[in-house]
């Protein structure tokens, strides 16, 4: 299962710009953060980014995600752009959600992306609830659900699970194990293992590791290629990590996580060096390659930073817009 | 009430919304049915006895005792082309979805800044006096109507509740939609041809110049029966059903209270922090001047509802309660 | 685990006497509903008395249970008298809640009765509270949380699973399943196996054959003993039939319910039969004796529903009483 | 406000509920707290900080995300002895509670003849402007204030949050207390010695002759902020806190209208539906034939909160919007 097949070069490379955008992107938000640039908080989606683009790959344009307050990689690696995204996280008319939804809520049904959601679950059961949809207007679409471990606390999953599980919904489930719920380990707040979980309610599952983006794409595409088919829901864990705080304010955090952890996931686990690495390695990728591909991405967060900067707050007239459809 | 006798029939409430659910899946393959034991037992209360004979049990699904969970399904289905109708069968679940009606359902097309909707309804009940005791029992609407992105509808007539229904489930919003479990077998007449009636737009269920009722759902037969007592000792009462606690009718309610300068809101609600909260200083800001009386408020006693039908009767307001308070705001004796 | 132990003669005879009392109290209930004596509508436990008294006669007396809408069973099993329990099915004064509660809300404390409840699942998280009550005030006491089969839809059941788990909680949850939740057959609306669920929060789980008394005891028994030691919390699922419908309003119920099947239970897997046969059998038990029981309960039942039906209802003055403590 | 300066020293509201916890788990072993991050973290906002090293995790309890479970578990305890102090992060995740908080905690006293009650006190929080969007956002007090068997505490200042809190504590019934997230870091004077303060008294905190504004929890400042620039015109406005939405102090609030003849009602949850209709036509019925202007009502605008900040300042009102309408309703240019 964590054995990965090859894939071709273009997609290899191209595996490595979009984890890199991610990566560019979040160390951009923290800056603002850290700048007073921008308003309220995020949470930053650096360290895991192997897992949304893993498994949005495998996804076609009109398939479904919906994500969570860690959502920026899930919108980016789904095909949102950067410009929009930066709009949005600054509270901007041309952000996808006209600056009303913010960090944590932004959606953009273009790129299949069904919103990130502030409560923690919630986007389990609305990913099952587009796979019920799907089978009753009989559409060849899947929907993924994407979760940090902290909401295998809530019911709802469960509930969802076992109703995905009785009618065959064309739903994944991936959840990301990054071993943190807010502040507290996992451990603390979790019984028995994750795998047996899913498998409570017949929902095959499997575990990759979170930080390859080969094995999870590996992973998760038969998974998405079944329930495509027809034959029901999965659920895959991913064991991956944070390399920020919760959310950006969270800064010293040694408190609840050791520095040398932090440390061993930044250097021995990072998704872009093991994935560079590979490029490098079994496709003998020339560094100048990743260079010039770096350097089109740093030029794309640039851009998309200032577009977004320079983009004009929403009118108050804009304010009651919105409520009703 | 229906404009023309030409092609009237007459119905329960329980067949209105039986209809209503039929007509609207015929017409739109996108509607179905989510909620327990919806299907062959159409419900505890029979309301969608047969509707899995004609639609199936895709269309008609059988859920597990899992509200938070089907509800939320039935958002997802609904911001991705279908239009959910959820079955909540006792209001006093709304405790338990909340969170997929009130943060999800309601908000997901403002913070998708309008890219996102959810055209779902979610039926649910009220009503006491059924010796169902506290947790069987409420009227929960003030609660959803509290929440900007929803619709209310509290339907109080056959007639109503269909044309309401049918509107609800095309509206591109999401309708929290309520039946009171004691007026399903009252009568009424519909028309034979398909129409539907507008969110939002208050019924004058009876013209009168002395006072304004303004009922909600299950007190509208109740304001009427005080109207009729009201009659006899001369005070001619207007009943005024706003049909939508959201988006509410302002206009027609204050326009009632300023013809009649005297008003009282009756809701099965809780009073404490209710509808009738609302609805009367809604009333009492823009009448303010035409009054000559406070506007009075008669919802459930502030109790949680006991079982014993010693007790129970007592929390709800009556046709002689509100006669009782009329006359007393009238000054008569 | 099905093999029953034996148990002395007083032992076995109380059983009987116990499960009796539900059977004919249930039967008069029904009664009452039909002759249009009793106010509302009530959910029946016969059939599934072998459940409550097998459990029950395991606890102490300040042990805790959390009942159901099916809760006449449970609460008379765990020491609740019969003439308080029709005074409070007829909305009287004299009732266990003064009639405000009425049958899906009789409560006991004097018994360890937190109460029946008529939202499915709720009394399981009661009971885990109980559990967290009894750790922290270091008491040797035991929670038992009764629920149907149905109440495995609810998410809160999971949750609090985990969280009994987690903590260790004296907690023993004990599922009646009687195949039916309303009018649907558990099987279309759970996937999988009921046994997977607890297992998968590291909840120790037993089957029992939930019509034979002794088994359901001797089942129990280890598991409330586990409990009381602090050694966590234990899943007891019992297979068993309901004989009436889901209320006694539900008469007509051949459209989900074969009535060979119903048939099949009130024959072959009675527990009252079930009982009486190994009383005979294994403890020589002479048919007398059990007449004499079945005498004695008849006039238990009698007298109480006399009692109830002299008491009087509460008068208006207490409508606006207990509403805060 | 304290009566005696004698022995008064300045804290944050975070402190004062941070001391009233402590004060009350040195004193009665019952009381615990649980939720998420609730121990080391002290929550996200750091509240309970240190509340762990002196108490314990027995008592200082980290709960899954697992809202409806932990809340549960809860009434559960509340049920058995203990006095649990169930912590919800934001105000917002009330819609996954309810059915604990509403259905059995509110109820559980009441369904069992006073046999069973449950001494619970729910901490959670309101209130807007914190960039921090639709579901982080929200003051839903309405909700809880419309239940029968619940109280409700919404503090607005570090002696009246101390004060509140121990008694909700002490009380045997379940209360819901919410704090104004943006208020933690208001400063003020508390007594050294111990202190409580009754759940149910309304608290004047500024006197005045011509205009009553009557203010919850975060718009109590706003409304000392108007009030000072009305002073500047000669209007003197009589600021008045109720300090708990249920119960209400009626009396205090009509006696107040009926000196001022007008009155403003602000609360920073949805309008629609929420406080401040309850609290305005208590006042419209009481105060009727003194009040020379209609009661007013500022909530929060009835939109879902959008994060910008250029939209999201528009939704609350301000001391400069109170301002306004106090000019207005008094009459003056
Ligand atoms: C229902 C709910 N409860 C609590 C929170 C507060 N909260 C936000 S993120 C978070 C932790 C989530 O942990 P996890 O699911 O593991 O995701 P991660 O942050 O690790 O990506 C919590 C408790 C919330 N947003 N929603
Ligand atoms: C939360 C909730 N949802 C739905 C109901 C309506 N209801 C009452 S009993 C019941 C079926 C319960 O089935 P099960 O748990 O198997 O118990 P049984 O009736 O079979 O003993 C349902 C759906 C309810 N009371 N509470
Ligand atoms: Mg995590
Ligand atoms: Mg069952």
């Amino acid at each position: 299962m964590n054995h990965p097949n090859p894939l071709d070069l273009e997609q290899g490379l191209h595996f490595y710009e979009q984890m890199l955008k991610i990566r560019l992107f979040e160390e951009q938000v923290n800056q603002l953060y850290l700048t007073a640039k921008m308003p309220g908080l995020a949470h930053l989606y650096a360290g895991e980014e192997a897992i949304a683009v893993g498994v949005c790959e495998t996804l076609r344009k009109n398939d479904y995600i919906t994500s969570t307050h860690r959502g920026h990689g899930h919108c980016l690696a789904k095909g949102a752009a950067v410009d929009r995204m930066f709009a949005e996280l600054l509270g901007k008319s041309a952000g996808y959600c006209r600056g009303k939804g913010g960090s944590m809520h932004i959606a953009d049904p273009e790129s299949g992306n069904l919103g990130a959601n502030a409560i923690v679950g919630a986007g389990a059961g609305l990913a099952t609830g587009a796979g019920l949809s799907i089978k009753l207007r009989a559409s060849n679409q899947v929907a993924v659900a994407f979760f940090g471990e902290g909401a295998m606390g809530q019911g709802l999953v469960y509930e969802a699970l076992n109703m995905a599980s009785l009618w065959q919904l064309p739903v994944v489930y991936v959840c990301e194990n990054n071993h943190y719920t807010e502040y507290t380990a996992f451990r603390e707040v979790l019984a028995g293992e994750l795998r047996d979980r899913p498998a409570a309610f017949q929902v095959p599952s499997k575990e990759v590791d979170g930080q390859d983006v080969r094995a999870v794409y590996n992973a998760v595409l038969p998974l998405v290629e079944r329930a495509r088919r027809g034959e029901g829901p999965a659920f895959l864990i991913c064991d991956t990590y944070r390399y920020y705080g919760h959310h950006v304010g969270d800064i010293n955090r040694a408190y609840y996580r050791p520095k040398q952890e932090e440390e061993h996931w930044r250097t021995a686990r990072d998704p872009l060096q093991i994935c560079a690495q590979w490029l490098r390695g079994e496709y003998a990728v020339p560094p100048a390659l990743l260079d010039e591909i770096g350097q089109r991405v740093a030029d794309e967060i640039r851009l998309g930073l200032e577009f977004a900067m320079q983009a004009p707050f929403p009118t108050p007239s804009e304010l009651m817009e919105d409520i009703y459809a | 009430m229906p404009e023309t006798t030409s092609s009237l029939h007459e119905i329960t409430m329980s067949q209105a919304i039986h209809d209503a659910l039929a007509e609207e899946m015929r017409r739109d393959p996108r509607v179905f049915i989510i909620g327990e034991d919806v299907a062959e037992a159409g419900t505890p209360f029979k309301v969608l006895a047969g509707l899995v004979d004609e639609f199936g049990k895709q269309r008609v699904i059988d859920a597990p005792i899992s509200e938070p969970g089907f509800a939320s399904i039935g958002v997802g289905a609904a911001m991705t082309g279908m239009r959910p109708v959820v079955d909540i069968m006792f209001g006093d679940f709304l405790g338990l979805v909340m969170d997929s009606i009130a943060n999800q359902a309601a908000k997901v097309h403002y913070m998708s800044g309008g890219k996102l909707k959810a055209p779902i309804v979610f039926r649910t009940t009220l009503g006491a006096t059924r010796r169902a005791a506290a947790q069987h029992s409420q009227s929960l609407q003030a609660w959803p109507s509290h929440i900007p992105g929803l619709k209310v509808v509290l339907p109080a007539t056959p007639f109503d509740a269909k044309g309401l229904l049918k509107s609800a489930i095309r509206d591109d919003n999401p309708v929290v939609f309520i039946e009171d479990k004691l007026s399903w077998q009252i009568k009424g007449l519909v028309p034979e041809e398909e129409y539907t009636l507008p969110l939002g737009v208050a019924d004058i269920k009876r013209v009168g110049s002395d006072i304004t009722l303004v009922a909600t759902s299950s007190m509208v037969q109740a304001a009427l029966g005080a109207a009729e007592k009201l009659a006899v000792i001369g005070i001619q009462a207007e009943v005024i059903d706003p049909r939508t606690t959201v988006p509410l009718d302002r206009q027609t309610l204050i326009e009632s209270a300023k013809k009649t300068s005297r008003a009282i809101v009756i809701d099965e609600g809780y009073e404490q922090y209710g509808v009738t909260a609302e609805i009367a200083s809604v009333i009492a800001d823009g009448a303010f001047y035409w009054l000559d009386a406070p506007v009075k408020r008669m919802g459930a006693l502030n109790t949680p509802v006991p079982f014993s039908p010693a007790l129970e009767d007592l929390t709800v307001p009556t046709p002689a309660s509100i006669f009782e308070m009329a006359k007393t705001l009238c000054g008569a004796h």
